[in-house]
């Protein structure tokens, strides 16, 4: 060992991998519904909806939680089964 | 470089402020008060340009020079007894964060019941945590070693915090002449601290110290056990670098005082050396060949310089102020694994002294030694309880 | 010289260390080694305290405790009645007390004896705190009269370069009317 | 896109990240780091976000944070921030991101003493109420008769309040936030930022495992929260307090929601009876009448 | 008796309850925490009279323990780790103040970086407190030793509290079928706790650990290293004691497995043991005379036990989940000085292995005993260790 | 001889223990110790009072007492009181006697905790403003200006004042006392000792040395205290805030002596400036005016 | 029987650990030998856990990791396509998954394979905490189908000493269920 | 050592000595101004003031802190110096 050995934690998107293996049920956007107003993009505690024109999840790392479809106040986001 | 009449506390104020600490957050306890006023006299009067955290406790003392450490600034602190007990989560976390942090600790007895005076077992405990621990003779060398330290500590092959003890009261609160070195030769010798690869900053941000893996935490703990090792060398050459600017060679692993030719050696540290040298040179003059090995630097042990040193003796007296219950003392537990690890032969016999400043004799040390001569000692397993009553 | 050891007696805030501190002070100036140590007890004030010197031309490594003093210095009269201040003090040695006359309670023969009166000198001087009066530099003054371990000139460098203004001038004036004061009996 | 651009579209706190599906202290969090910028120093003690910050050798964030021991959080804090003001850095934000347990209990040493000393930090508790990271066991910030593993038949005693706590040791600001309402969160941390001395936000984080609710309620809970008065959201700026967001409107009692609405959503309430509802409930107005009789300070100015 | 599947963190929560304990202050720590929840589990459903204390912290904990058995209460705690060295300085008071308490520690890695996993490190650290420790190999172990701890910590020529340590996970969350004896048979083996000489007493009033000056501590420091020597003995016959009442040697300072005719003794504690038995009578097989002596006890050390049990081996393997940086294992550390203490000569070869829950297959440990026994390790200077990556 | 009866003769506090001359923590404790009576055990973390006590084998007090760590004394009383409560002794006063230091600092998690708790103990914190046993170093409780060892400017920060951070706390009783005003202090420690719970009396005790004032001029100073309003004397008993003794009289401010007298009896503020002294007033006024607020608490029931 | 050893992969929440210790106590009964290995990693609700049983005959004293297991049994079937979760399965070892058919992602030729809708009967008996359906009743049903390490009727009575009502009930439903519509393939 | 030995001290009046030492002035009651109102036994720090029928200074406990003098409303103490 020439370097002392320190414990470093770079910056990483999926620090524990892609936790949308995690996932139980899936939440789909009904973009027909959807009136943009990211409020789903406010409340994901998981940062995996993308804020562009309008909100895309990012499904590598969405949990599945299901907040955004209980917040979507339009009710445009689906939580469907996982296969 | 002046000589002034300093206690050992004062010699190590002066000691940080020559190292122009930036950081110092500490809090009270007896015998160690007087290293903290006088830092904090020096800041207030703005005699020393930095901070003062008057914290709430050493848990938080030690958390503060951790934090302050941890984004580049050259902390300091001291503690004694209780304060290192209820700060140890803390030395662990410094060490484990490879955090350069110097501590003066007065060595004190531990509660309960409640004593205030000398005894290494506050500092001793701490053995394991990964700080190097230096123990130091008298005010002189309170001064040269925490000045030391802070080179040692910030040496990048080393990057571990350090601790130099001294006794309560026989070099705390003892005054003596300390020769003092001007600011300039300090500042040759110790270079402003430098920023590492660890340094918290925002323009390369990372986190540190998030939870390891059994696949990843083991190397974090060799590397550390390695940089110890590492550091014996260092800890030579900035004695000796030391002594080129200062015309003084106050440091290095240990002292061989009259061991070379020696039959019998005794091994000690701190403030009991004085004593021990003026029993050798007393008993030498009286034929008896007895030498005396202290051991300056305690974590990384000297094992390699000890066994030296005590080569071609056959009798060795380890002097413990401490004693870790169910056991023995610290450093005979040391000593004796140095002999069997070398695949030396010694009769080695464990001597506990001095607990809770249990008043030692130059005449009880000579009579120890002269009766390990005579081979009138008990068998090593029995430990020997240096002036205890009643029992 | 050889090596010189001497005890003080006094109560807390007498100012027994400060002497002890300034008698090192003084032997550095005249490139002495010395060493002071206060006997710590966590006392309050009033309470009995001691303190130790040992002044030598070599090296001091000798740290324990004092047992065989040369010199016995008494900041407070009144202890010498309840403690056994002169308890190993060397035969021909001298007890420097805080004292008009020599007390009383003294019954040893084989030692010297020398009084100052240091509670009026610092009282005059108004060297007082919180009631207890600071007899610690006349004390010195005494000591150095009887004893020359270090010279008065030393002496006064070593207070001059602790204190300033008043109070250094209040000391240097203590120390010197005890050094001129101070009776061996 | 209103939303997005106050809160801001940077994601400093990083998908993939181990928090459980709908935690509400990684949307705090994410919030947080949105509001304080890169020019900020996380401190991390032991609690659920040392798991969230990612394992060895990856970072779930785009700061630098120091993780370190339970109960040091704040003296830590303290040393950073008085280092980096020596060495001209007063531009970085030092910050505490705490739990409730770290926050309440083992950590209040350190906080109350950075605290009375006023150093230069903002200090983020974040109230899951109750130790999590460890598998719910029960702190000082548990509310009364809620179920932790530790408390299987409720907690007997009231949850420890810290806001007014942390208020009494005269700091420049003090407040609560909720995750539900991140916009008034985030002016909170802004106004933080921009205060020199100790800074105190306490912000209120449902938990799905802990507190027994599904995922998808978090953001409902917390509001839940707010809107039955339960949770409080004031500030108090140099020992002025200020009622804030939907809570202005809630000091006549009759326009918060029932009490039962935020119980009965979530498990650990599961238990309780009547008359324990009821202490719940005056619990909530005992709150409530404190903060009042807090924010009249002017009002009594003529005694 | 009932055999149950009980988890190592179970079955102590069982062994508290059994011992009728009447204080518990606890504070939750991964992975000791199945041990408190079960126990406010037992206590909230009336199932043991006694008192859950939810302290807001370790240094806590110990506290209320101190302060319920300084009026005569059986008081118990659990943490590990960071949790440990946060209390450290109450381990301390428990100790110098004579009070019988007994604690379980899940042994776990110290931070930074964080890990949850096993290390003997945060209870080794604790080894000069005055506190007798014991290690478990596996669940049944835990419950055993923990009924045997309050009576070998009460008994009155001890007074000592006492640690019972076993391994995070491999024994804290494993399970195993554990054989629970029957209230009847704990209460004739362990009788309700007795009022001592020093039980605080409005009745007979005394002050408690007041300071002591040079003159008298020593001797209650002595005292305490005295009144481990005595554990010995008295852990000897609680061991017999409840082989008696429960048909089960589950006790003793050390476990001696086929060393009496071994060349080679491997020497460890806590879960390891099984693998370490399973590879002896593996290599016994192929005729490689190797024996395993199992250190039950740390504290007292059993030297004279573990120096009877090498007596005729030539070579020792020492296996530390453990490193005191700047020096070696501890465990090795205790057994070079015993080899150099009783006048012993052996090859003492030290490894560090499972450091923070590094994996070790059988493997591994066979391939080590077979390197020693055919003499191909290198000097004992050299720690290795095992599984290292990358170095 | 009515005082004599009121305050009782008999002395669990000896004579000729190691008190400085004229110090105001023995004064205190000499004064509870006879309210409180002999069924009662002492807890004393690390503090001068650790040497009243007394060098070993000597001690100084009539009662029980178990020396702990400084940081220690609320939870091991909690852990002792719950112990005597399972045996059945519930009648013995399970007490704190702990100094500033050792309360608003080190101590105050375990004293938190023990508040959260409510344990049934009382703890008297004796309050003079400094670590003392360590010789003079600023804590949490040293007022603004003065000077310690550590503070040789004088402190920059305003004083923690405990009192108020324990009744944010919920417990039911908090109290404020002066060794200048005994009967006020026992009729407190009285009423503590009849209720169930966590009780706090945090009492006033000069220190002649620390001070640096006469040691003749002790209870001179303190009352001084609450003369000029400094200290106010004061219970809240289950969130009630009530003024006692002279301190009834004083919220007018026009009652109260000119703090100028307290201060300058004392060479810890011999340094100050006028707008230093100035700093010192307003830090009165904000105190008495959190606690006028406080007590008018019905007042604003109508809101 | 020799000593038999089972490797449990599923995520968090799913009831992994509470199988492999439901199999300890069931081996209890038989007066079998047996230990539950969870390996914990901090993990949360969702997140990929694992965990080990051995049985045996006679004494376990192997503790540890199991490299080779007899038996591995995944509780989401999805997992597998992630994690080599046969990875170190004994040559004619038995994958038990929970699925309707044989997965498309298992790739070994020299292993057995055995399926249950573990899912499907969970939701049926109501299973489910916080979203996330608790298979692991099912999938010790059809493990004991394929391995016969204990009997049903054991099984039974560890679960009806673990649980009362009408969770005792559901679970002893689910693993019968799941015994009986196992297939092996 | 037979027995575990304890730091147990007892209740000891003079439990550091006589205090009455260290004195530098001492209190003498003029009984003749007293009123017996017992305020300096109330305030004595050291309880070296006895409640008799009139109070009585213990000298050998003393420390002369002057409390008494001082708080004394008929000013019938003197602080006179100690020989
Ligand atoms: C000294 C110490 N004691 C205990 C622990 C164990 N521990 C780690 S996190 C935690 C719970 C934290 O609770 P909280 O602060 O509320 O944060 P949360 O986990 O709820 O997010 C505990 C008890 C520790 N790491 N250090
Ligand atoms: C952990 C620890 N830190 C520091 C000390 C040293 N110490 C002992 S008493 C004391 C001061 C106590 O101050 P306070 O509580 O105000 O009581 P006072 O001495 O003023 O009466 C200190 C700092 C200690 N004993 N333990
Ligand atoms: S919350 Fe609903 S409506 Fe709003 S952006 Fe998201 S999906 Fe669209
Ligand atoms: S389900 Fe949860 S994690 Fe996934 S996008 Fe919606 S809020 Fe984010
Ligand atoms: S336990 Fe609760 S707070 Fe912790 S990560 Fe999971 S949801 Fe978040
Ligand atoms: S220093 Fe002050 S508080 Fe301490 S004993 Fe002396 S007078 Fe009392
Ligand atoms: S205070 Fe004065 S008047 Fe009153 S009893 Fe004492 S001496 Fe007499
Ligand atoms: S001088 Fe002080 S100690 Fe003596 S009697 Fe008067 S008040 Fe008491
Ligand atoms: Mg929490
Ligand atoms: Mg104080």
């Amino acid at each position: 060992m020439k370097e002392v050995l320190m414990p470093i934690a770079y910056p990483t998107k999926g620090s524990v991998g892609n936790t949308g293996l995690w996932r139980t049920l899936k939440p789909v956007i009904n973009y027909e519904k959807c009136t943009k107003c990211f409020i789903c993009w406010m409340y994901c505690p998981e940062a995996a909806i993308l804020a562009e024109d309008k909100p895309v999840i990012l499904y590598d790392f969405c949990k599945g939680c299901g907040i955004c479809a209980n917040e979507c106040p339009v009710k445009a986001i689906n939580m469907i089964k996982e296969v | 470089m002046p000589v002034m009449p300093l206690s050992g506390n004062h010699a190590a104020a002066y000691a940080a402020k020559l190292s122009r600490v930036e950081v110092v957050a500490a809090y009270p306890i007896t015998p160690q008060t007087q290293i903290v006023e006088k830092l904090a006299e020096f800041i207030e009067k703005g005699e020393l340009k930095a901070k003062f955290i008057r914290v709430e406790s050493e848990h938080s003392a030690m958390a503060a020079c951790i934090g302050a450490a941890a984004v580049g600034a050259r902390a300091f602190t001291a503690t004694s007894s209780q304060g290192l007990l209820y700060m140890s989560e803390m030395l662990w976390w410094a060490a484990g964060a490879r955090l350069p942090i110097v501590m003066g600790i007065v060595t004190r007895a531990l509660a309960p019941p409640w004593s205030i005076w000398s005894d290494h077992i506050d500092v001793l405990s701490q053995r394991d945590t990964g700080w190097i621990i230096a123990f130091a003779e008298n005010a002189q060398e309170v001064l040269d070693l925490i000045i030391q330290g802070f080179k040692i500590s910030e040496n990048d092959r080393v990057l571990l915090p350090l601790i130099v003890a001294w006794d309560a009261f026989d070099v705390s609160h003892t005054i003596e002449p300390v020769d003092v070195p001007n600011q300039n030769v300090v500042d040759e010798f110790l270079p402003k601290r430098r920023k590492y690869r660890h340094t918290l900053d925002v323009e390369n941000p990372f986190s540190y110290g998030n939870l390891a893996y059994p696949k990843d935490y083991m190397e974090f703990r060799y590397s550390i056990y390695d940089s110890m090792l590492r550091a014996k060398d260092v800890i030579e050459q900035c004695a000796a670098e030391y002594d080129r600017l200062t015309g003084r060679y106050s440091g290095g692993l240990i002292e061989n005082y009259l061991c070379d030719d020696a039959d019998i050696v005794a091994i000690a540290m701190g403030s009991i050396s004085g004593d021990l040298k003026v029993v050798v040179d007393k008993l030498r003059k009286q034929g008896v060949k007895v030498g005396f090995c202290r051991i300056r630097y305690f974590r990384p042990f000297p094992s390699e310089a000890l066994a030296k040193c005590i080569e071609d003796a056959k009798t060795i007296l380890v002097f413990d102020r401490d004693i870790s219950f169910g056991s023995e003392g610290a450093l005979c537990l040391e000593v004796r694994a140095t002999v069997n690890r070398e695949g030396l032969d010694k009769r080695v016999y464990g001597i506990i002294y001095g607990i809770g400043g249990r008043e030692v004799r130059q005449k009880d040390l000579e009579n120890i030694i002269v009766k390990a001569y005579k081979e009138e000692l008990n068998h090593p397993r029995k430990l020997l309880w240096l002036n205890l009553k009643h029992v | 010289m050889g090596l010189v050891e001497i005890r003080w007696h006094g109560r807390g805030g007498q100012g027994v260390v400060t002497s002890a501190e300034m008698l090192v002070s003084a032997a550095i100036y005249e490139g002495k080694y010395a060493i002071a140590i206060p006997f710590f007890g966590a006392e309050r004030r009033g309470a009995p305290v001691v303190a130790y010197n040992r002044i030598s031309d070599t090296p001091i490594r000798t740290r324990c405790p004092i047992l065989n003093p040369d010199y016995v210095v008494l900041l407070d009269e009144r202890l010498g009645r309840m403690i056994d201040v002169v308890r190993g003090l060397k035969s021909d040695g001298v007890l420097v007390v805080n004292s008009k006359s020599v007390p009383e309670w003294v019954d040893r023969k084989d030692i010297r004896i020398a009084t100052v009166d240091a509670t009026s000198i610092s009282m005059s001087l108004g060297l007082e705190l919180a009631g207890i009066v600071i007899v610690n530099m006349p004390m010195l003054g005494a000591l150095i009269k009887v004893s020359n371990i270090v010279s008065l000139n030393s002496l006064t460098k070593a207070i001059k370069a602790k204190w300033k203004g008043e109070r250094m001038k209040q000391n240097l004036e203590a120390v010197t009317r005890a050094y001129n004061e101070t009776v061996i009996w | 896109m209103g939303i997005v651009n106050i809160l801001g579209k940077k994601e400093i706190l990083m998908p993939g990240n181990p928090s459980c599906p709908g935690c509400g202290l990684a949307l705090g969090l994410r919030y947080a780091l949105k509001a304080l910028g890169e020019n900020t120093i996380l401190i991390v003690p032991a609690c659920c976000t040392s798991i969230v910050l990612g394992p060895y050798p990856k970072s779930s964030v785009g700061v630098p944070v120091f993780n370190i021991a339970f109960a040091a959080a704040a003296s830590t804090a303290a040393g950073m921030s008085e280092a980096l003001d020596l060495m001209g850095r007063d531009d970085i934000n030092v910050v505490v991101w705490a739990g409730d347990g770290g926050t309440v209990d083992i950590g209040i040493q350190a906080l109350s003493g950075a605290a009375e000393r006023n150093n230069n930090i903002i200090y983020i508790c974040y109230d899951n109420e109750a130790y999590m990271n460890t598998g719910i066991q029960r702190s000082g910030s548990t509310p009364r008769h809620a179920w932790t593993t530790t408390t299987v038949l409720g907690k007997k005693e009231p949850k420890k309040f810290l806001p007014l706590i942390v208020a009494s040791h005269n700091v420049p600001y003090v407040a609560t936030a909720s995750i539900a309402y991140p916009q008034d969160f985030i002016q909170k941390l802004k106004k933080a930022s921009s205060i020199k001395g100790f800074k105190y936000i306490h912000l209120h984080t449902p938990c799905p495992p802990g507190w027994r609710f599904p995922s998808d309620k978090t953001v409902e809970v917390a509001r839940l929260a707010v809107l039955t008065g339960v949770w409080i959201l004031f500030e108090i700026e140099n020992g002025r307090l200020r009622l804030t967001g939907p809570s202005r409107n809630l000091v006549d009692k009759r326009k918060r929601l029932p009490i039962e609405k935020y119980i009965s959503i979530q498990g650990r309430f599961k238990h309780i009876s009547k008359e324990e509802l009821e202490k719940i409930k005056e619990d909530v107005d005992k709150l409530w009448h404190t903060l009042i009789q807090y924010s009249s300070k002017e009002n009594i100015e003529k005694q």
